[in-house]
């Protein structure tokens, strides 16, 4: 057991290091200084306190995103709508978040609930469609993800303001923020989600691996026929899988509602983060403490190649390419894995 | 506008809109049906727009307006069924998550795609092309009456060339011994290799088609409709080309009817739009009815879809 | 981007030298060597060309000027999603730019939040408004420029329907919208002007579909405000005046001249019958030269609009563009310009106005 | 002698475990050969390394005396060697005629030629009379047929030399007999046959010589006219076996379960089950006899919740449990050792562990308020693993990792380890090898005499006769007789399920 955790974590290891030797090659084919690039990167990244936590506020939704599409994948759904559940996520965050006064230990979760349980609605119905109709959830998750965007621009525009742009900031009460955070990280918009989306990850391992719920899950996933001769509802398994990760997917719009940007704008495409967190939960392995690790990884290089422009003169395009690459080199880990194995042998 | 009017306007637009769809979901059905999961498509589109444009722009002193766009396309699949051979690779040999793989392939392109133009044009999208396609009437089809006019006058002969690419993906799929054996690897894979077929090797050709043609659908898109490249070229065709070939139900005419489905849709909407009575309804509902559209129809008469039996997994000979 | 303006800049870099000294003595903090200058893109990007691109030109058009190096005395950062903007904005003030430009109205929260933590940098803002004494807030009167490619519109018009295609329903294309409506009608009410948003900028299949229908049910002139939205708009139009040299096919193009996009190739022809232009690039260099010169205009709301040449309406294309249209137009310019005729800014206003013709 | 096979010292290992341990096998031309041993011996891998599915570790293999390489089905096919496969290598959306010709398809103009390949086809299944419908689909014919499919594809590759790996464990008594014709047929044409069986009977009937392999290692092969079933057993086993299964006679008390007028429709929406009637009583077994397709599928599914009832009722301890969910009916204490272990049975993809709890993992002491106590499961399954003596690396290994017959002892362990009031064993030997069998059967008369009702369903007769107290015979959806196995005879179980006794009523 132990040794396939620590193979695992060389393989990951390999992947990233030949996906960053990659794009040292481009950079030095292209003519660019790929020590000056990376350099950069790091510097982008983690250079100093402020940068940190801006890295560690863009990991935060990642993480909960991949979350959301990894829970539904151990379920053997395929949820390419978290795109949309976050958008859905955010606005009802955001409403809730400006639309009432309360104490914060009440505002807070609150508005975090209500991101929640809108994500966990526009999860509801592909999950429905699929257990009652039979209807594919990759149609119906992407025909969401378009339906969430245009509506939510609706919303703000005339339930949520007058004809405004973007919304009004959430109340104090309902921020993610704090000063002590936004002090220590030298005014970076890091925020207590960080906390949350690691929590997410540990109530994703728990639910999934510790409960009775879970071993349905897992179990509709593997096998329906098994499952419902086992007397699991199969119908609602699935229903309720496509919930929960509707609702990650709106706590991570709550992240960006409630902490990032403490308010919503009219917007004229996708955030990506539900796209990002199909990557992101892959590269972890569809497990909580994987995604938290690739969500850190992918928000790392994303934050860095920001600043790969600025200081070494590299388009941050690169980073997209390093990005695919080591993507690539985890997923086709299979290879690595075999010359591993080799080297294993050979020292025997 | 009398009812012809509307017709000519939803019509021709609907099926210029779906083009691009029709060719990119048909790869799609053949990766799938050889049993590979493509959600690579949207970058196979990014990567057959781009190849499209720059090699319009730089050859079109060479072909001329005439041919520059035919080869334009031509070599955009070609490129693009190379660059599927990256997915082809990791998913096949490699035995790499499929799906990973695809998402892989999806940043790589537009990663390639954007870097490359900034490398060459010094900024972050191309010109427009001079050599693009133009609408054309079809000799003799377009002097029938009703449906030449709403058919075949001032259509694009890429259009007629992706209800063309369905029927031969059709036939080579269903009446062909190649079509059979590709099938087959995407059912039962082990039974195809008990039969003496080369899984893999089916399955890279499959891959690799889908290249071509997911190449040829980001090409037409962007020398028909976009007619330059930058990081808004592609947005999301891609995925709807996975959602026509779901709705498709895996099937090349299938596919074809969903694609044009989804332009009928859209045209639909837009035309909506300029509907009087319509007027007062807020744009959300028009903006949002194709979407709305295609869950409903799948909802009430599509149903159940039987995705290929062995989609996903990896090929390993003498596995359980 | 990067190449060539290294290039540029080497080749520049000689004889530039002096101006360079001189701009320093006008400068109040230090001289101007200490002067740097960075700017931010939303996610368009520089090279959208549109207004990043535009206010980069400006940026870059202002450094050489003054004999700056790029990336040392005048830089931009480019923003891949809006979860950046404040990151950047950041990265410049650690740098210690002067003056940092948000390009575009949706930087305008994390300038407020950045502005308000450094209160000794001083900010732009291009078509929004912050209120904040270190912040400079750059608009334009799209409205006033929307409303004279409107008037355009409306003599040009045979069928008398022209349309507008907007991006996303939002205030500022609304500002667009209702300009150019009221340019219309104030020429003739009875023109029909059809509406229509396509929801996203990146939508040239839409943004064709639009166009198609439009163009089918008869309108002959379409302004868009729609960005890539718009290339669909250029590439029917094209489509249409190939098969059909004859034909009344315009479009207006935005915030560039487009004249360039409305060419159909082959032929002498060109769809572009004029564009609102919006100089983005005058009003960044205008800003730097004055926050250069000690003379920063925080906490005022800049208004870029005819006068200043922030705002323009391109007569590049004099065949379609005659000299009887631009007459129109530079008559009303006229009465703008005096006071006589307001120009409406969003829906409420245009009802008002549309009223009172 | 002439050897058209020989693999010499063949060795092949997966991970964790030796599947072949330098085993020999040789085979004459023209003979039938059986090849026998316990479940997971590695009989089928020995067969898939000759069909060139897996590559050996070590080992020659020579065909008609030359060495050769056989890397994949290919080269197999090419060297006349062609493969029956235990779990059956057929696309069920394609036609039988698809299936046949795949992969060397005949033409016409660059399109398959389908009125030429479906005359050939035709052609060899009268030549053999191998009966098929060359237009069905696959997912269309019944399991019998799908078996002659497979024939069919060796034989339209011409192949000589024919693997048949546990050929007639799916196949009903008729169809059996109707096999071992083919196999006869086949070898007078001088092909030679390698056939895997755990049926001594079997392979006593029609085979020549037999190599015996244990736990991956080959024992020994012999002469069949110079040998007896229980030298075979005890070979393959290691100890001796015995054959009739050992039981005091029943004791029957009360009704426990009755069935009253069922009828169910299968998904098609045809009638399966007809009326049928039925009481089982504590303390003893009753067997359903019947040729598949006669509703037996679709009355067990009934029962057990997993299909709706037309009409009818079905009482367990006088409580009505008809059309309860799953859930229900095994709470109300059913247990369902169902037909398809891969559908049913198991989740392939859990640890064998997680699999033992499938029916309880949700009550105490496996699981209190929601969360899962996994050290009470796995002790659970080590418990079962050891009782029910499952051949598993650890209880944290795959279910999809065991061999078949250990995955049955598995389900059996959970199932009757609930200790459920009825006892629902659907062919629960099916594949198993005699030393298994004989421990289901033994547990099967354990459940029977410690006062529980046993409801088996089996297509073997042997199995029936042997176990059963009563025997139902089910015909077209029917109860057509219920006998007892002492005052009954084979002959007159084959006329009662090929519904010869209805048509006397009927007639009369
Ligand atoms: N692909 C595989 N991966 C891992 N282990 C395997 C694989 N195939 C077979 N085994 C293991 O090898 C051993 C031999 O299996 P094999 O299928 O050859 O047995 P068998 O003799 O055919 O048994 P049965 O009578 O049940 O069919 C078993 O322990 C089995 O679990
Ligand atoms: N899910 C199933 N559906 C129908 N028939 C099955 C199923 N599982 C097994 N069988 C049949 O039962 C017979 C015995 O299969 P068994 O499960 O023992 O083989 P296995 O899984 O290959 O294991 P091994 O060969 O390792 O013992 C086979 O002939 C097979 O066709
Ligand atoms: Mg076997
Ligand atoms: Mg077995």
């Amino acid at each position: 057991m132990a040794n396939k955790k620590y193979s695992f974590v060389l393989v990951a290891l390999i992947s990233v290091l030949l996906g960053l030797l990659a794009g040292a090659i481009i950079m030095l084919v292209s003519g660019y200084n790929p020590i000056n690039g990376y350099a950069a990167l790091w510097e982008g990244a983690f250079g100093d306190l402020y940068f940190t936590g801006e890295t560690l506020r863009r990991i935060t939704p990642l993480i909960l995103a991949g979350l959301a599409v990894g829970f539904a994948f151990r379920t053997g759904l395929f949820n390419i709508g978290v795109e949309g559940q976050v958008i859905v996520g955010w606005l009802a965050a955001i409403w809730a978040g400006t639309a009432f006064e309360l104490p914060t230990l009440i505002h807070l979760p609150f508005a975090i609930l209500v991101a929640a349980l809108a994500g966990a609605f526009w999860g509801f119905i592909p999950g429905l469609l699929k257990a009652k109709l039979h209807v594919h959830e990759v149609i119906v998750t992407i025909m969401l993800n378009y339906t969430a965007l245009y509506i939510a621009n609706h919303v703000i525009r005339t339930l949520l303001t007058d004809g405004k742009d973007s919304t009004p900031y959430v109340a104090e009460s309902a921020s993610l923020r704090t000063e002590w955070l936004t002090n220590l990280t030298q005014f970076s918009s890091m925020h207590l989600g960080i906390i949350i989306a690691v929590f997410g990850a540990f109530v994703m391992w728990f639910l999934l691996e510790r409960t009775t719920q879970g071993y349905e899950l897992r179990s509709v996933g593997f096998n329906q026929h098994a499952s419902k001769y086992a007397g699991m509802k199969v119908d609602r398994k699935i229903i309720l899988s496509m919930v929960i990760s509707g609702a990650f997917a709106g706590v991570a719009g709550a992240m960006e509602g409630l902490g990032t940007f403490q308010h919503m704008y009219v917007m004229s495409g996708f955030t990506n983060i539900g796209f990002d967190g199909i990557a992101v939960a892959l590269l972890g392995g569809n497990a909580g403490l994987g995604i938290v690790f690739a969500a850190g990884l992918f928000g790392t290089l994303k934050a860095g190649a920001l600043n790969m422009p600025l200081e070494a003169g590299v388009p941050s395009e690169l980073v997209d390419i390093v990005i695919a690459l080591i993507i690539f080199f985890v997923a086709g880990s299979y290879m690595i894995r075999w010359i591993l194995s080799r080297f294993q042998k050979e020292g025997k | 506008m009398g009812f012809f009017d509307i017709l000519q306007s939803i019509i021709p637009a609907a099926i210029f809109f779906a083009a691009p769809l029709i060719f990119t979901a048909l790869g799609g059905v053949l990766s799938e049906r050889s049993g590979v999961i493509n959600i690579g498509l949207e970058g196979l589109m990014v990567m057959g727009a781009f190849v499209g444009v720059v090699f319009n722009l730089t050859f079109v002193d060479v072909f001329g307006p005439e041919l520059t766009p035919w080869v334009s396309i031509f070599v955009a699949a070609i490129v693009s069924a190379l660059f599927a051979t990256f997915h082809a690779v990791a998913s096949i040999t490699l035995r790499a998550d499929q799906v990973v793989s695809g998402v892989a392939i999806n940043f790589l392109a537009l990663g390639i795609g954007l870097f490359l133009v900034k490398q060459w044009y010094g900024k972050g999208q191309t010109d427009m092309v001079s050599a693009p396609f133009y609408r054309e009437s079809i000799w003799l089809l377009s002097d029938i009456p009703v449906i030449g006019p709403l058919l075949f006058s001032k259509t694009y002969w890429t259009s007629w060339l992706a209800v063309l690419a369905a029927v031969l993906v059709w036939y080579m799929l269903y009446k062909t011994p190649f079509g059979l054996r590709l099938r087959s690897v995407g059912e039962h894979p082990m039974a195809a290799d008990t039969n003496g077929i080369n899984v893999n090797k089916m399955r890279y050709i499959a891959v690799i088609m889908s290249g071509f043609l997911g190449g040829l659908g980001g090409a037409v898109f962007a020398l028909t409709i976009s007619l330059d490249f930058s990081h808004a070229t592609i947005s999301g065709q891609g995925f709807m080309a996975l959602a026509a070939m779901i709705f498709g139900k895996w099937h090349p005419m299938g596919a074809l009817g969903a694609a044009l489905f989804f332009g009928l849709a859209q045209s639909l909407s837009v035309v909506s739009g300029g509907i009087p009575l319509l007027k007062e309804i807020p744009q959300v509902y028009l903006l949002i009815a194709p979407y709305v559209l295609t869950i409903l129809a799948l909802a009430g008469f599509i149903g159940r879809a039987e995705s290929p039996k062995a989609l996903g997994k990896p090929y390993e000979k003498g596995s359980r | 981007a990067c190449g060539t303006a290294d290039d540029e800049d080497t080749g520049n870099g000689g004889d530039t030298e002096n101006e360079q000294a001189e701009g320093g003595d006008q400068a109040e903090e230090g001289g101007a060597t200490d002067f740097k200058v960075g700017m931010v893109t939303d996610v368009g990007g520089v090279d959208d060309k549109s207004f990043n691109q535009s206010a980069w030109e400006g940026l870059k058009a202002f450094g050489e000027e003054q004999g700056m190096t790029e990336m040392e005395g005048y830089t931009y950062a480019q923003s891949e999603s809006n979860a950046d903007y404040n990151t950047n904005l950041n990265r410049l003030v650690r740098e210690e730019y002067n003056l940092i430009f948000g390009i575009g109205f949706m930087l305008a929260d994390a300038i407020t939040q950045v502005s308000g933590q450094y209160p000794d940098t001083n900010f732009a803002i291009v078509d929004s408004v912050v209120e904040a004494d270190n912040v400079a807030s750059i608009t334009f009167q799209e409205h006033v420029g929307s409303f004279l490619v409107g008037v355009a519109a409306a003599q040009k018009t045979q069928s008398n329907k022209v349309g507008f295609i907007g991006g996303v329903d939002s205030e500022l294309i609304n500002k667009f919208e209702v300009g150019f409506r009221a340019g219309v009608a104030s020429v003739n009410p009875d023109i029909q002007v059809e509406v229509q948003y396509a929801g996203a900028f990146d939508k040239a299949d839409k943004g064709k579909q639009i166009a198609s229908f439009m163009y089918n049910s008869g309108i002959d002139v379409i302004y868009h405000a729609a960005g890539g939205t718009g290339n669909g708009v250029f590439t029917e139009a094209k489509d249409l005046k190939k098969n059909d040299p004859d034909g009344n096919y315009w479009v207006i193009g935005v915030d560039r001249d487009q004249y360039e996009e409305g060419a159909v190739p082959d032929t002498d022809d060109n769809v572009t019958l004029t564009s609102m232009v919006k100089r983005v690039d005058v009003a960044v260099a205008d800003v730097a030269t004055r926050a250069m010169n000690g003379e920063f205009p925080g906490g005022e709301i800049l208004a870029y609009g005819l006068n200043d040449n922030g705002i323009a309406v391109a007569e590049t294309n004099k065949e379609a563009l005659t000299e009887e249209i631009l007459n129109e137009v530079n008559s009303w310019k006229e009465r703008i310009a005096a006071g006589e005729v307001e120009v409406p800014q969003n829906h409420d206003e245009l009802e008002a106005y549309l009223g009172n013709l | 002698m002439e050897y058209v096979i020989e693999m010499l010292d063949i060795r092949k290992e997966f991970p964790g475990i030796v599947a072949n341990d330098n085993v020999n096998l040789q085979v004459k031309k023209g003979e039938i050969h059986a090849l026998l041993g316990e479940n997971g011996a590695g009989k089928s891998t020995l067969m898939n390394v000759l069909f060139g599915l897996y590559q050996p570790e070590k080992g020659e293999i020579r065909v008609r005396g030359k060495e050769v390489k056989i890397t994949d089905p290919n080269v197999a096919n090419d060297l006349g060697i062609g493969m029956v496969h235990q779990h059956f290598m057929l696309i069920e959306k394609f036609t039988v005629t698809e299936n046949i010709v795949l992969g060397s398809e005949p033409k016409k103009m660059g399109r398959i030629d389908m009125a030429k390949a479906e005359r050939e086809v035709q052609e060899i299944s009268e030549r053999y009379g191998l009966r098929v419908d060359p237009r069905a689909k696959i997912e269309n014919i019944s399991v019998g047929m799908q078996q002659r499919v497979e024939i069919l594809k060796t034989l339209y590759r011409g192949a000589e030399i024919l693997i048949f790996d546990e050929p007639t464990a799916v196949l009903t008594p008729q169809e059996i007999k109707e096999l071992m014709e083919i196999m006869k047929a086949l070898v007078s044409e001088g092909k030679s046959i390698i056939l895997i069986t755990h049926k001594l009977k079997e392979i006593m009937e029609i085979c020549d010589r037999c190599t015996v392999i244990r736990r991956g290692k080959g024992i020994d092969t012999l002469d069949i006219a110079k040998t007896n079933p229980s030298e075979l057993a005890s070979l393959m086993v290691g100890r001796e076996v015995s054959f009739t299964t050992e039981k005091t006679p029943a004791a029957p008390k009360e009704v426990i379960f009755s069935v009253k007028d069922l009828v169910v429709k299968d998904t098609r929406k045809v009638d399966m089950v007809r009326n049928l009637n039925l009481e089982i009583k504590a303390g003893e077994i009753v067997g359903i006899a019947g040729v598949d397709g006669n509703g037996q599928t679709e009355f067990i599914e009934a029962i057990a919740g997993l299909r709706e009832v037309e009409s009818g009722k079905i009482y367990l301890n006088g409580k009505d449990i008809t059309d309860l969910k799953p859930r229900k009916v095994t709470e109300s204490g059913v247990g369902h050792i169902p037909q398809d272990r891969h559908k049913f049975g198991l989740v392939l993809d859990f640890p064998i562990g997680e699999n033992m709890v499938l029916q309880t993992y949700y009550q105490k002491p496996y699981a209190k308020n929601g969360i899962l106590n996994f050290k009470e499961i796995y002790d659970k399954a080590r418990k079962l693993i050891k009782e029910y003596d499952v051949r598993t690396p650890s209880e944290h290994t795959l279910a999809r990792a065991l061999s078949g017959g250990n995955q049955q002892k598995a389900i059996i362990g959970r199932e009757v380890d609930r200790n459920p009031d009825l006892l629902i064993a659907a062919q629960p030997t099916r594949g198993l090898d005699v030393g298994a069998i004989e421990f289901v059967h033994q547990k099967l008369i354990e459940e029977r005499d410690s006062g529980k009702a046993v409801l088996l369903l089996s297509f073997e007769l042997d199995e029936i006769m042997n176990v059963s107290d009563r025997i139902a015979v089910m015909y077209e959806g029917e109860i057509v007789a219920v006998v007892k196995p002492e005052e009954t005879s084979e002959e007159e179980l084959g006329l009662l399920m090929a519904g010869s006794k209805r048509q006397k009523v009927g007639e009369s």
